[in-house]
């Protein structure tokens, strides 16, 4: 175990707990602001993570289009629907407490078949980088790209349709 | 900000984005001095506009009232502070008027000389500072006072004070100018053209000027004249109204010269006419320059005016003088109950009546174009407020 | 760097869950497409994980994980002009008190 | 001997590695080698930032016919200094009504980018801090995560201007980020690779981009892009002085100031220093050596964004999206269009064909903005 | 065509940045406390009073004209009497204050005596306003050899009349 994969594997293990964190504050924190700032670092630390486990395309594209794109998206809908200096009203329900039993059930499930299950990982190949990320797209994926451009242009319109003041 | 006038505002109906309600001053990077304006923005645009004045308010009219006729002359300089011997030049009309002292012929050439030396630095400094507010970096109020500099020293020269000249008395001119002066002024003639060309060259065809300054703020001819606008805001909405032309006072009509007139009366118009009036000053001085005769500058009874102020007997009456100043139509008012202390002095200040009108132009254009509208008015506080 | 897969998938499910509480327990409807965002988030990762160690063809996980957040993108956009609009005509976005059908 | 100078800073690095290789154990070093270049980096951007700042200074100083800041030290060298001490020293004052969390993080944040991105760009031959394969891609995905960090400075200080100076930004940021990103796509058409590394490989002795048709609209695109993502001259809106005091950054002061005013300068560096990377062939040039050309090239463009500085007024909001929209994203496409026809066809056709695309096409942009274009007129004289 | 006018611009600033370093005319800055700009004849700051002989003989007899014509009324001025409590031709007190002054130059004109003229110092920074600025005789008293120094036609101009007037 060289000093250097000691230290990659403390760093992928500080990020993981970094995000969680990051993701606990985002959720329970009262001013949506803040909550909306834990959520762009929350997606950072997911980019990271990426870079880790050698994904790096998928990362700068998580970075342009997450908290490039959508982040600004989501801190213009907070903007606009709080009004400046309103005094902070609860965010959550009263009884929020209930909603800790379907999670703890959920939760159990789902880690102890996790756990058990015996994954056998095979060692990982050659690195993806995005020439074959780009040969896949164009060859084996394309119908999906072409659809997904199209979901994209009905959203588009569709967001701007609602949005569109009289 | 709570701003009391806006307090009954009705609650915005739909919401596209809140209502801003912003006080732009007194202490903004670009109003020109103590001037504040509560405006109402919905987004970038504005809906309501009310400018707030006072702050620079000195009590000159009231002041005046126990001040002899010549103690008034120097307080006229800090009226208008860019332009203080176009304010020397109405007071002292109008005290003529008054006391009917007449002025040789030397000295209406040098008033008039004076006076139009004063509207090329105003003019020049104003396009400096409405490019400023359009947010060319100080360039162009730089190259402006390159050139006012050599104005200024010509003034410290002739009248003994850069900005604060007090240099016209009752019946001629206070002192008579150093042997260079024709010289000096000639020079600054000749030289002045090549200065404009740069500046046009400059900033007159520059595509985000003209983008940012066409069919923005404009006043329509009718509002103009309702409203009482006077001077270049005024010839920029089409109506060529000149009291240089139509009072012909002092010996203005002996000048040929043009007045430039404007049609959209937008930002773009009020800032291209004030350069082309520059392009008429300096006709007019060329003029005044060659045919200036020789002769004593203060007439006898103005001279002895000068030296023992209790002697000017100024009879009953009131008398209205006016002229052309660089912001417009600047008048005193002047009542006298024969005491040697002038009974009423009121100043129609050019830049208080243009400023009526900056909510109509301001209506609709955006947070940036209040900033350029007001530039382009060309107030200054120090006449504004009095 | 070799990381054991579970430890991962333990992660992005701890992740999952965080992001189901805010939904279940947030009034504000932007705050609830903020978790919503997160379990997309989680759910991405796993793909990575897994396509990094099981896929015949590695890319496979890596191209899903750009169609999900082109996709958490359109939702994202749609989600949130619905949400002006009730703001608009309800003046407010707590969930619970967006029970009208028709106003 | 030429090949020396040309490698100086890698042969230091080497140097400095030797000496302390005996003492400490094998695997220090490499964390070592990492921290060295990791803390010239950090040196070398705030330094950069100071004499661009003085530079600034004195170059639109001498196009306002007046000196620069000529009293600390000789030439004004020392004004960065006594900035730097002004700034230090100056009371950091937190609006009561601001929120601390937002207000805090603004400036931490803005400054982040600004100084990751100086790892993706070649500053010599072999001269580059990390080469990532996805090296552009890397650089635009930090850099456009400063447009949400703006928002967060904006919004946390809770006033007027600002909001309107964060909002201004958002919207200016995210409509030139398009273009820029189009921009870019024909040189990576071109070259096959995100790696700046290889896109300079690319141009070769002087085959620079800027040389073919594409590369020549293509630069000055990323150019006029680059000045409005880093919010300097022809678009300065969010922190337009003479309408909303300083936009984002109205209610910041001392240090945290510095960093914003740090973050600028450091962002026009980089940006300028991606656009010789991509068109101007990085550091390739003929016998000078590699980084003294990288660098002459950046500092002839960072001259050039001070240029559009002391000379030309503010956008407006709208004219500004107006030109993102109307002008520079269509121009990028078909931009695009003939770079990928210059690729395919062999040398005499493919230079002629995309050269008359893009004429024809930047006339056809032309004449489609012609009633938007303001009109010249001509005005007459009364009392003739 | 669309881009010239924004071309002509740039081209005007870096005319004038290239020039600056050849023409005066394109660089106007006066280095200030190095360098100094020479002060015309009639330039005009505070007022001055002049003596011939000896500061305490000045030419003012305290007939207290500039005091009146003065606008912002800042000289005051309390006569000197001798034992006997007769009047005497000079001043006890002349105090100008000289925050109060706006160096307006009417006390200069309408002095019969030609003893307050207007001096050209304008570096009188002090650090407290009420006693610093106000200057009293002795403050004010500036020989006729420093008065025709600085300004010397109205000092010839003033010797004649005076000779005129002896004769």
């Amino acid at each position: 175990m060289t000093l250097f994969q000691f230290l990659a594997t403390t760093a992928f293990y500080a990020a993981m707990l970094g995000i969680l964190i990051a993701a606990a504050l985002c959720v329970t924190v009262r001013n949506l602001f803040h909550s909306a700032v834990f959520l762009a670092f929350t997606l950072i630390g997911i980019a990271m993570l990426y870079f880790f486990l050698q994904a790096e395309f998928i990362a700068a594209m998580q970075i342009l289009l997450y908290v490039g794109a959508i982040m600004t998206l989501i801190v213009f809908a907070v903007m606009l629907t709080s009004r400046m200096g309103n005094p902070a009203v609860p965010q959550s329900f009263k009884n929020k407490k209930i909603v800790f039993l379907p999670l703890g059930l959920v939760g159990f499930i789902l880690i102890s078949a996790i756990l058990k299950t015996p994954w056998e990982t095979s060692e990982p190949q050659t690195a993806v980088n995005a020439v074959t990320l780009g040969k896949a797209l164009m060859n084996q994926y394309v119908f999906p790209f072409e659809v997904v451009s199209l979901v994209l242009l009905v959203a588009l319109i569709g967001a701007i349709v609602i949005a569109r003041s009289e | 900000m709570n701003c009391p006038y806006l307090q009954n505002m009705d609650q915005q109906s739909t919401l596209d984005t809140q209502r801003l309600e912003v006080s732009l001053g007194p202490q903004h990077p670009s109003t020109h001095g103590v001037f504040q304006m509560d405006v109402v923005l919905d987004g970038e645009q504005v809906i309501r506009l009310k400018p707030v004045m006072g702050y620079l308010h000195r009590n000159h009219e009231k002041l005046m009232e126990n001040m002899s006729w010549l103690a008034c002359m120097p307080y006229t300089d800090r009226l208008d502070y860019f332009c203080a011997l176009a304010n020397n030049f109405s007071y002292a009309l109008a005290v003529e008027k008054l006391a009917g002292i007449e002025v040789p012929e030397r000295a209406q050439y040098l008033r008039v000389i004076m006076a139009e030396l004063t509207r090329l630095i105003n003019h020049i400094v104003l396009v400096g500072f409405l490019l400023n507010d359009l947010g060319a970096f100080f360039t162009p109020v730089l190259y402006a006072f390159r050139e006012r500099e050599k104005l200024l020293d010509l003034f410290e020269d002739v009248t003994g004070s850069r900005m604060m000249c007090n240099y016209f008395r009752f019946g001629g001119v206070k002192r008579d100018v150093p042997p260079d002066f024709i010289l000096r002024v000639r020079e600054i003639v000749n030289q002045f053209p090549k200065f404009l060309d740069e500046l046009e060259e400059l900033l007159t065809h520059n595509e985000i000027l003209l983008s940012r300054c066409q069919n923005v703020g404009i006043l329509p001819k009718a509002l103009a004249v309702n409203a009482g606008i006077t001077g270049p805001v005024l010839r920029a909405s089409g109506i060529p109204y000149d009291i240089r032309k139509i009072d012909k006072y002092s010996i203005y009509g002996r000048f040929k010269f043009r007045v430039p007139v404007g049609e959209a009366g937008d930002v773009y118009d009020r800032y291209y006419v004030r350069i082309l009036e520059m392009r008429e000053s300096l006709q007019i001085l060329e003029q005044a320059i060659n045919e200036i005769p020789d002769g004593e500058v203060i007439s006898k009874a103005g001279a002895q005016a000068a030296k023992m102020p209790r002697t000017l007997k100024v009879p009953k009456g009131d008398a209205y003088g006016r002229t052309e100043a660089p912001k417009g139509e600047l008048g005193f008012y002047l009542v006298s109950d024969g005491s040697g202390k002038p009974y009423r002095y009121h100043v129609r200040a050019p830049s208080f009546i243009n400023l009526t009108v900056l909510e109509d132009m301001c209506i609709g254009q955006k947070v940036a174009d209040v900033i350029i509208i007001l530039g382009s008015i060309d107030i200054v506080l120090g006449e504004v407020d009095r | 760097m070799h990381i054991p897969i579970d430890h991962i998938l333990v992660f992005t499910s701890i992740l999952f869950l965080i992001g189901l509480y805010g939904a279940l327990s947030r009034r504000n409807a932007v705050g609830i497409l903020i978790s919503i965002e997160i379990m997309l988030n989680a759910v991405n990762v796993n793909f990575i994980a897994f396509s990094r160690s099981f896929a015949s063809s590695p890319e496979s996980g890596q191209i899903f994980v750009m169609f999900a957040i082109v996709l958490a993108a359109a939702t994202a956009a749609v989600g949130l002009a619905i949400v002006l609009n009730i703001y608009r005509n309800q003046k407010t976005i707590y969930t619970d008190e967006i029970h009208l059908l028709k106003w | 001997m030429l090949n020396t100078i040309d490698q100086i800073f890698i042969k230091a690095k080497q140097i400095i590695l030797d000496i302390l290789s005996p003492f400490l154990p094998e695997w220090m070093m490499i964390l070592i080698s990492i921290f060295i270049v990791i803390v010239t980096l950090c040196v070398f951007g705030p330094v950069v930032m100071m004499y661009l700042t003085l530079l600034e200074r004195k170059f639109i100083g001498r196009m306002q016919n007046r000196y620069g800041p000529n009293r600390c030290g000789i030439f004004g060298l020392l004004q960065p200094l006594s900035d730097g001490i002004k700034m230090f020293t100056k009371e950091d004052i937190v609006p009561q009504k601001a929120d601390p969390f937002a207000h805090f993080l603004g400036p931490i944040t803005v400054i982040i980018p600004s100084l990751l991105v100086f790892s993706v760009i070649p500053f010599g031959r072999n001269m580059i801090p990390s080469d990532l394969s996805i090296g552009i891609l890397f650089f635009f995905a930090v850099a456009s995560t400063s447009t949400l960090w703006i928002f967060t400075a904006a919004w946390g200080s809770r006033n007027k201007f600002s909001l309107l100076g964060g909002m201004r930004a958002v919207a200016q940021m995210v409509s030139y980020e398009i273009p820029m990103l189009l921009s870019i796509v024909p040189a990576l058409l071109v070259v096959g690779s995100f790696s700046t590394v290889a896109i300079v490989n690319a141009q070769e002795g002087l085959q620079w981009f800027v040389f073919t048709p594409w590369g020549l609209v293509g630069f000055i695109l990323f150019f006029l892009t680059g000045v409005a993502e880093v919010n300097r001259c022809p678009f300065d809106l969010p922190e337009g002085e003479s309408e909303i005091i300083a936009g984002f950054h109205t209610e910041y002061s001392g240090m945290k100031f510095a960093l914003f005013y740090m973050a600028e300068y450091m962002n026009a560096f980089s940006v300028s220093a991606l656009v010789t990377t991509v068109y101007l062939g990085g550091w390739q040039g003929p016998i000078l050596p590699s980084w003294l050309w990288f660098f002459a090239k950046t500092f002839v463009l960072i001259s050039i964004m001070m240029w559009f500085r002391g000379t030309f007024p503010r956008m407006r909001v709208d004219q500004l999206m107006g030109f993102a929209w109307r002008g520079l994203l269509p121009l990028a496409f078909i931009n695009l269009l003939a770079a990928a026809l210059w690729v395919h066809l062999s040398f005499p056709l493919n230079d002629i064909l995309s050269f008359c695309i893009l004429t024809v096409s930047v006339l056809m942009i032309y004449v489609a903005n012609r009633k938007v274009a303001p009109k010249k007129r001509i005005y007459k004289y009364a009392y003739e | 065509m669309y881009g010239l006018g924004v071309l002509k611009g740039l081209w005007v600033t870096i005319k004038n940045f290239t020039l600056s370093y050849f023409t005066r005319k394109r660089l106007t800055t006066v280095q200030y406390p190095e360098e100094r700009i020479t002060l015309s004849e009639h330039a005009r700051t505070f007022p001055i009073l002049v003596y011939d002989e000896s500061p305490d003989k000045l030419r003012c007899v305290a007939c207290e004209i500039c005091a009146k014509e003065c606008p912002p009324k800042c000289i005051s001025i309390v006569r000197a009497q001798d034992e006997a409590g007769k009047p005497l031709k000079q001043p006890k007190f002349f105090d100008i204050d000289y925050s109060v002054c706006m160096n307006c130059g009417i006390c200069e004109e309408v002095c019969p005596f030609d003893s307050i003229y207007m001096d050209r110092q304008f570096e009188l920074s002090a650090y407290e306003r009420s006693e610093e600025f106000l200057y009293t005789k002795d403050r004010l008293a500036k020989s006729a050899e420093y008065f025709s120094k600085i300004r010397p036609e109205t000092a010839k101009k003033v010797e004649e009349k005076r000779k005129a007037k002896e004769k």
